[in-house]
């Protein structure tokens, strides 16, 4: 046992110092990288605001999403809904309902969205990619057969189109916003399983794991201890790229129909969704929710492009 | 009369929220037409920054140069950078250490050849074909037309090099910069380049600057020796006083880290301590102070300054090596290397 | 010095960035003239037809396109819901209502220059009754078959008997149609789309097609209905192009029309564009003149902005639809009451309905002879509901209400809007309503059906000013959508289908009307007139009821 | 070469095979059918059995599958429930819509992402670089349908520069060869028709090309900046080449090589994913019919469709990796 850890130990030196430049740790350097970089700073700044607010929704709301308190002084026929005044800083919506609890509300149901989507998506897609590369990566033959199967399934889910995956899922578990956080993660899953797969395989043809095999550890131990660990950095990046998509293609799907309703549970793609009936005549009830999505998607899409960047050490100066 | 005469040469690297770094501080040093220029240190020591600041190949932004470097009547550090394109590959010529990384990987041989040949000998067509492969052949590429149409990676390592070389010295250029040109080939390989280029030199009174880490190399090539160290040149001298008697105790050091097979057997290699990493501003002291052998009080009290003899040996020290102390280490390196050209090169071609 | 280095690298994103430009200015030097000809008019439709026959189809969307290339006996006066002559200049029904006489226009002539008579029309009807295999499938003859029965020889048990009994012509401007028994479809039958009338030479083509293939998991309309060539009939226009890739049908003015007005355009686009705003940015660009189906929301703005919104009368209803068997306390009439109770239909049309929406109080609008004006009314008062609830028990009363999500239909132009302030009602009266958001096709129209959803929201727009079309579609029999017995008035509404005269079928109307909403099977909610739009340079068709607008009225000003 | 791709196209037939079993189960276990679409609402349950019999959905699912899989090698795909036409005329009336505006969504991608990519990668971290990557990001970041309402309004109604929607001004009675507009009016020499189509091919193009369009920024840019740390790239300017050589043949040539990868992706992934697109701008592709047939349950077109695109992303992808030989000589199909 104590030769085998003794080796492991060697092992973790030569990855430590791969990671190790100038005495600190890959993802410090990376960090510190991020720092100097205005989009990270940008990006962070929204999505920090964005998940404050989602967290304290509920107290910075001052009325329920779906009390239509207001209904009485809307009319479609007229196109009257009041607009921004003293106790609806942002006006109500077409159901007489306050614009601004509403948005507030609908920070947290898209935080969800993106949240839920993406670790459905992350963890399906980090199964199957992980198998597969850990397949091909290091069981021969048999392994590249299996790694073959998975990644043409894999490769034929990307021509499916995701609304039919969506349909399907709203048909069968009804349509509300756990539909759309399926229906969206699992049009992520063969997207993370392709990358995590790609980046293993990055991973596995690197000298310290060349070095790890010749130095005789298990090969499970290789693929858990270090390709998968070193995988991540993709994996990172993408997450933070996924949490946007799911917010936009939540609005794709409720502009089809297929969002999730729950009006007490808005959510800013089915509000966005909602408004196309008034865009002629009251153009504000999209404008927020449509400002709202563009802002966070762009914030969590900067992030996402600055963190790649600072891990890519081919990038690095 | 000097050909490129490089008056105290600096370049600063500015990064955003960091301290600006000094790459190279006050370098001078001179090349005479046709002579071979040695510039020696440990990688991080500003060697190769230099050689890419006197090429214009330094990034235009973060980074100041200042100081002079007058080639042919102008400077270089001064001139416009189309100029400075005109100049590149004609007039003056770089060789790069990895020569896979260094070749297009995704262009055939024979046009990153002919390029060069059209860009600034106006040669087209077959013409030019007829000229590279006439280049490969004197640069010892064998079947060379069929080589032109081939890419990097179907050549091997010293094939690559080989050919690297060809393209800087199509245009036959008055100065050429070679950056560690070996580093990256196998020792039998190593040999064969180096008496190319000596030869290649020899042959067109071309001026070189020769950039390594390797004394083994500069030994049997160069005729003037600086010695760099943290961005300056710790010590200049011609080869043989250089090697003959070294007054820097980091020169002395690194003729003391080269495995001889003379040594004793027994005999440890006796190699510097601590990395380039361990130094200390100029501005505080002599930088190689905490890695030094002989540091004294007087090292960090301020910078050294360049100590120069009548024989022109040119030193930074305040506690130079000692005579005896400096022969022990230095006499066996100033044997010439033996030469290498009875073996062929295609050899290296049978892989 | 930088840019001129970057001219080249920039010559691609300049070149596309050119293209664009160059397209965009060229389309503006042509706009000077107008937007397009003048002797094309296109019509943004939300859905596509399905065949060029009507007698093949059930939907509005295809009879909107046929109605305008064919002609029945007899038609609806424009912009109303009376029963007029058209092809036929007058008529007379037999007091038992089995004999129908009419006497044919003349000089009328088809598209294909055949001469429309007596001998045409029984051909058309012939055509219908002795359909045999494939024809005799839902497929391609539900409309016959609800108006006219089964046919010459059924092949299928589950087909109904035939009520047709034969065409016969009285020389060359009489015929003579005679039916099996008296049904409440007549005359309307006779104004139906999809019996418009075809050339007899085109028939005869259809003939020698052949049955449609039929086989199982096969289903293919006959050629000659999907493309244009073939099919022929008497309107205002004729079919010139049917481009199912563009989803365009393109109907030409056929000059040999006999009736006026004549085609006002020489060219009549019909284009399939589903989204509500994309057709209203259409119009609003110019690229269509007019569309259907405007969403109450776009009304205003687009009379301010200059365009014209003709807004059709009231002929449709939206209900709140109860399921007894699948919410075993909706039997109780106390919470079927209640729930009347605790909603504020006006509340709806004034906030969420276009102007011109009324509240209903029944099962059909005021526009249909037979509405009664002694119905029991259940007037909005949350309290009383609350008091029904508790006095049945069901005071706790927790219930799933289906509604569809992507959908809008002229008596529901946007079902999430209705459905959550009919659920803001329903709390408030202390009922706890569990969302069931679905799809329209087929998600919810299956649910609806198979009786899967206690409370729901659907509609209907009449076909015929007819009270059966409405009120006979839901109470006639044990119907799965509602899930109740109620002998008494299954067997009232037997009576009133099987009475030939007009006068008295009304007055049983009346009395139906008022026994239905005493047993109160579901919650009659609003009545919602549909509108058109149309750019300010043309003169729109007069807006009909039962959307059975001419397009021959429609010229450029 | 050849063999390599036979052997790739060998391997289709299995994958399609376990692909049209997988997809038929999955689509038959969704709840509902194809009878609500095409019936009256107030159709009766008998004639609901009568359709579904007529359509051959009261057998078993297996018999049914069989059924498929014998016209399916007679390369026959059924004919579409809603429609009633055989799913390859369907699919080939409306391919051409797809890939006019898939072609043109790429051309207008590729030719703004590859040069702004390439100018924020030379510009690296300075405010150029800054505007154009969040800039082209911001188009991933707009909703599809939004972003194509704001184009309408803006482009089509208020300047009126192009049309709002369709793919030719209907009336206008261009002759069709192809189905493929803009050539169709090449090939007929009606030059304004081949006018009229890409006029209409700009602002859906527009739209579809805004996911595209910002991978191919991000992609160049990082793929630019790669190359631009590359040894040969200063080999090529100590040789002193010019600009636009070291920019042409060496930093372009191999900053190409992963983008031309992910356009082959892209392009296949737009295929299907026109479906908001083609909806928005009432475009008449596959993937607005698609969308339809999902409502529709019409299983013969889903089938059949889905499997059509499947084996075109798998050519796509096969011309990808044998362009990819062609660009990269490090590269060989064995």
């Amino acid at each position: 046992m104590s030769a085998k850890t003794d080796r492991i130990d060697r092992l973790a030196e030569l990855t430590a110092a791969r990671a190790d430049e100038g005495g600190h740790g890959l993802w410090y350097e990376a960090f510190k990288r991020l720092r100097r970089n205005p989009m990270a700073i940008a990006g962070a700044v929204i999505v920090l605001v964005f998940v404050l607010i989602a967290i304290l929704a509920r107290v910075l709301a001052p009325y329920e999403p779906d009390a239509q308190t207001w209904l009485g002084e809307t009319s479609t026929a007229t196109m009257t809904f009041p607009g921004a005044r003293a106790g609806n800083l942002l006006g109500v919506d077409h159901l007489g309902r306050d614009m601004l609890s509403r948005l507030l509300i609908g920070s947290q149901q898209s935080l969800l969205v993106g949240v839920v989507a993406t670790v459905l998506g992350f963890s399906a897609g980090a199964l199957l990619g992980g198998v597969s590369g850990a397949c091909l990566g290091l069981f021969g033959t048999a392994g590249r057969r299996v790694d073959a199967v998975l990644m043409r399934f894999n490769d034929m889910a990307l021509a499916v189109p995701s609304l039919l995956l969506a349909v399907s899922v709203a048909t069968l578990l009804g349509q509300s916003l756990i539909t759309v956080m399926i229906a969206v993660g699992v049009t992520q899953v063969p997207v993370f399983a392709r990358l995590l797969r790609g980046s293993m395989l990055a991973q596995s043809h690197s000298d310290y794991v060349m070095a790890s095999t010749a130095l005789g550890v298990r090969k499970s131990r290789i693929v858990l201890n270090h390709i998968l660990p070193n995988s991540l950095g993709p994996v990172l990046v993408q997450v933070t790229l996924s949490l946007a998509t799911a917010i936009i293609e939540a609005a794709g799907l409720s502009f089809l129909g297929l969002g999730g309703v729950d009006a007490a549970h808005p959510e800013w793609g089915f509000m966005l969704a909602e408004s196309q009936q008034y865009l002629s005549g009251a153009l504000r009830f999209a404008v927020y929710p449509a400002t709202a999505i563009i802002v966070t998607a762009l914030g969590f899409t900067l992030l996402g492009e600055a963190l790649r960047e600072a891990l890519d050490p081919k990038l690095r100066k | 009369m000097a050909l490129l005469e490089v008056e105290d040469l600096a370049v600063t690297f500015h990064r955003r929220g960091t301290e600006p770094v000094r790459a190279v501080d006050g370098v001078s040093f001179t090349v005479a037409e046709g002579q071979v220029v040695g510039l020696v240190g440990e990688s991080g020591c500003g060697k190769s920054v230099t050689s890419l600041a006197l090429m214009g190949l330094l990034a235009k932004r973060g980074v100041t140069v200042t100081g002079s470097a007058r080639f042919e009547e102008a400077d270089l550090l001064q001139m416009s950078p189309s100029s400075m394109r005109d100049m590149r590959g004609a007039r003056m010529a770089m060789i790069f250490q990895d020569p896979l990384s260094s070749l297009n990987p995704v262009v055939p041989i024979g046009l990153q050849v002919t390029e060069v040949l059209q860009r600034h000998r106006e040669l087209r067509g077959d013409k030019a074909r007829a000229e590279a492969a006439d280049l490969l052949d004197r640069v010892g590429i064998p079947d060379p037309t069929r080589r032109l149409k081939e890419y990097p990676h179907q050549l091997s390592g010293g094939m690559r090099q080989r050919a690297l070389i060809a393209m800087a010295v199509a245009c036959r250029p008055r100065l050429l910069i070679a950056d560690e040109p070996t580093t990256a080939l196998d020792v039998t390989i190593q040999a064969q380049i180096l008496e190319l280029l000596k030869d290649l030199v020899a042959e067109e009174g071309t001026a070189l600057i020769m950039i390594t880490h390797d004394l083994g190399v500069v030994a049997g090539l160069c005729d003037e020796i600086n010695v760099m160290y943290a961005g300056r040149v710790v010590e200049a001298a011609s080869r043989r006083p250089l090697f003959a008697r070294p007054v820097h105790p980091y020169s002395v050091g690194l003729l003391a880290s080269i495995p001889r097979l003379d040594a004793p057997r027994g005999e440890k290699l006796t190699p510097i301590p601590g990395s380039v990493r361990d130094n200390i501003a100029w501005a505080d002291g002599c930088a190689f102070a905490p890695r030094c052998t002989h540091a004294v009080e007087a090292c960090v009290e301020g910078p050294p300054e360049l100590t120069r003899t009548y024989t022109g040996h040119a030193y930074r020290c305040v506690n130079p090596v000692s005579r005896e102390e400096a022969e022990a280490v230095a006499a066996p390196a100033v044997l010439p290397t033996p030469s290498l050209t009875e073996a062929t090169p295609s050899e290296e071609e049978s892989s | 010095m930088k840019s001129r280095k970057l001219r080249g690298l920039l010559a691609l994103a300049s070149v596309t960035v050119l293209a664009l430009g160059t397209a965009a200015c060229a389309k503006s030097d042509r706009d000077d003239g107008g937007s397009g000809d003048k002797d094309t008019f296109v019509f943004g439709t939300p859905g596509s037809p399905k065949s060029l026959d009507p007698s093949l189809a059930t939907d509005g969307e295809t009879f909107r396109v046929t109605r305008q290339v064919f002609e029945t006996l007899l038609k609806h006066e424009p912009g109303g819901t009376k029963i007029v002559p058209s092809l036929a200049e007058s008529y007379e029904q037999s007091p038992d209502g089995l004999i129908w006489t009419f006497n044919l226009r003349s000089g009328v002539k088809f598209h294909d220059g055949e001469a429309f008579n007596a001998a045409a029309v029984c051909k058309n009807y012939e055509r219908w009754y002795n359909w045999t295999g494939t024809y005799q499938n839902t497929n391609f003859s539900s409309y016959w078959q609800e108006l006219f029965g089964g046919f010459a020889k059924n092949e299928d048990a589950k087909t109904p008997a035939a009520n047709f009994k034969s065409c016969a012509p009285q020389g060359d401007l009489k015929v003579v149609i005679t039916v099996d028994h008296y049904s409440a479809t007549l005359p309307g039958a006779f104004t139906h789309a999809s019996l418009g009338l075809h050339s007899p030479k085109a028939i005869e083509k259809y003939t020698a097609e052949g049955n449609p293939t039929g086989e199982a998991g096969k289903f293919n309309y006959p050629a000659f209905s999907q493309t244009a060539g073939t099919v022929a009939g008497t309107g205002p226009f004729k079919y010139a192009n049917w481009d199912k890739g563009a989803q365009e049908v393109t109907l030409e003015a056929f000059d040999g029309y006999w009736g006026s007005p004549k085609a006002g355009v020489k060219k009549l686009v019909m284009k399939t564009i589903k989204d509500a705003n994309a057709g209203r940015q259409a119009l609003q660009s110019g690229d269509i003149q007019g569309y259907d189906l405007v969403a109450p929301a776009d009304v205003s703005p687009l009379k301010d902005a200059g365009y014209q919104v003709p807004t059709r009368g009231v002929f449709n209803l939206l209900y709140l639809g109860m399921q007894q068997e699948a919410e075993p306390l909706l039997q109780k009439k106390e919470v079927r009451e209640a729930i009347a109770h605790a909603i504020d239909k006006q509340s709806i049309v004034t906030s969420k309905l276009p102007p011109g929406a009324k509240a209903a109080d029944q099962f059909m609008p005021d526009t249909v002879e037979g509405y009664s004006t002694t119905v029991p009314k259940y007037d909005y008062n949350p309290e009383k509901a609350k008091e029904l609830l508790k006095g049945a028990g069901a005071d706790k009363l927790s219930i799933d209400f289906c509604y569809p999500t992507e959908v809008s239909r002229p008596y529901m132009p946007s079902p999430p809007e209705i459905f959550e302030i009919l659920k803001a009602n329903l709390q408030a009266a202390g009922i706890t309503v569990n969302d069931k958001p679905m799809k329209w096709a087929p998600d919810y129209l299956d649910a609806t059906d198979a009786g899967k959803c206690p409370l729901y929201i659907i509609g209907w727009t009449g076909d015929y000013n007819e009270a059966y079309n409405f009120i006979g579609t839901w109470f006639a029999v044990y119907d799965g959508g509602w899930g109740f017995k109620n002998e008494k008035l299954f067997a009232d509404m037997a009576t009133v289908s099987k009475e030939p005269d007009k006068a008295k079928r009304i007055e049983l109307y009346k009395a139906l009307n008022d026994e239905i909403m005493t047993y109160l099977p579901g919650v009659p909610l609003t009545s919602s007139p549909p509108s058109m739009a149309f750019a300010p340079n043309v003169n729109p068709p007069t807006t009909s009821p039962l959307t059975q607008e001419n397009f021959a009225e429609v010229s450029y000003k | 070469m050849v063999r390599y791709i036979v052997r790739r196209l060998l391997q289709l037939i299995p994958t399609l095979f376990g692909l049209s079993l997988l997809l038929f189960a999955w689509l038959h276990s969704l709840p509902g059918g194809p009878e609500a679409a095409l019936l009256d609402v107030r159709a009766t349950a008998d004639t609901r059995a009568q359709v579904r019999r007529s359509l051959g959905l009261d057998e078993p699912l297996w018999i049914q599958y069989g059924r498929f899989m014998k016209r399916l090698a007679q390369l026959d795909l059924g004919d579409s429930f809603s429609t009633g036409t055989p799913v390859v005329e369907e699919f080939g009336r409306r391919f051409p819509a797809t890939v006019e505006l898939t072609v043109a969504a790429m051309i207008l991608a590729i030719g703004l992402g590859i040069p702004l990519g390439y100018l924020a990668a030379r510009r690296h971290g300075r405010l150029l670089d800054i505007l154009t990557v969040s800039g082209s990001l911001l188009g991933i970041c707009i909703p599809i349908f939004f972003l194509g309402f704001l184009l309408k309004a803006l482009l089509a109604v208020k300047l009126g520069w192009f049309p709002s929607l369709g793919r030719q001004t209907p009336g206008l009675d261009a002759t069709r060869v192809t189905g493929f507009y803009v050539l169709d009016g090449v090939l007929t020499r009606e030059f304004d028709a081949s006018w009229d189509a890409l006029k209409h091919l700009v602002l859906p193009g527009i739209a579809l090309a805004s996911i595209p369009f910002a991978i191919i920024v991000r992609m160049t840019r990082a793929s630019v900046l790669e190359v631009l740390g590359e040894d040969y790239v200063r080999t090529a300017e100590a040789k002193g080449l010019r600009e636009s050589t070291v920019r042409r043949r060496h930093v372009l040539r191999n900053a190409m090589l992963p983008v031309a990868t992910s356009i082959g992706l892209l392009t296949g992934g737009l295929l299907s994913g026109a479906v908001l697109t083609e909806t928005v701008f009432a475009f008449g592709g596959i993937g607005s019919f698609l969308a339809e047939a999902i409502s529709n349950r019409d299983y013969p077109v889903l089938m059949g469709f889905i499997m059509i695109i499947a084996v075109l992303y798998v050519l796509i992808n096969l011309a990808v990796d044998l362009s990819y030989s062609l660009l990269d000589p490090r590269v060989r199909v064995r």
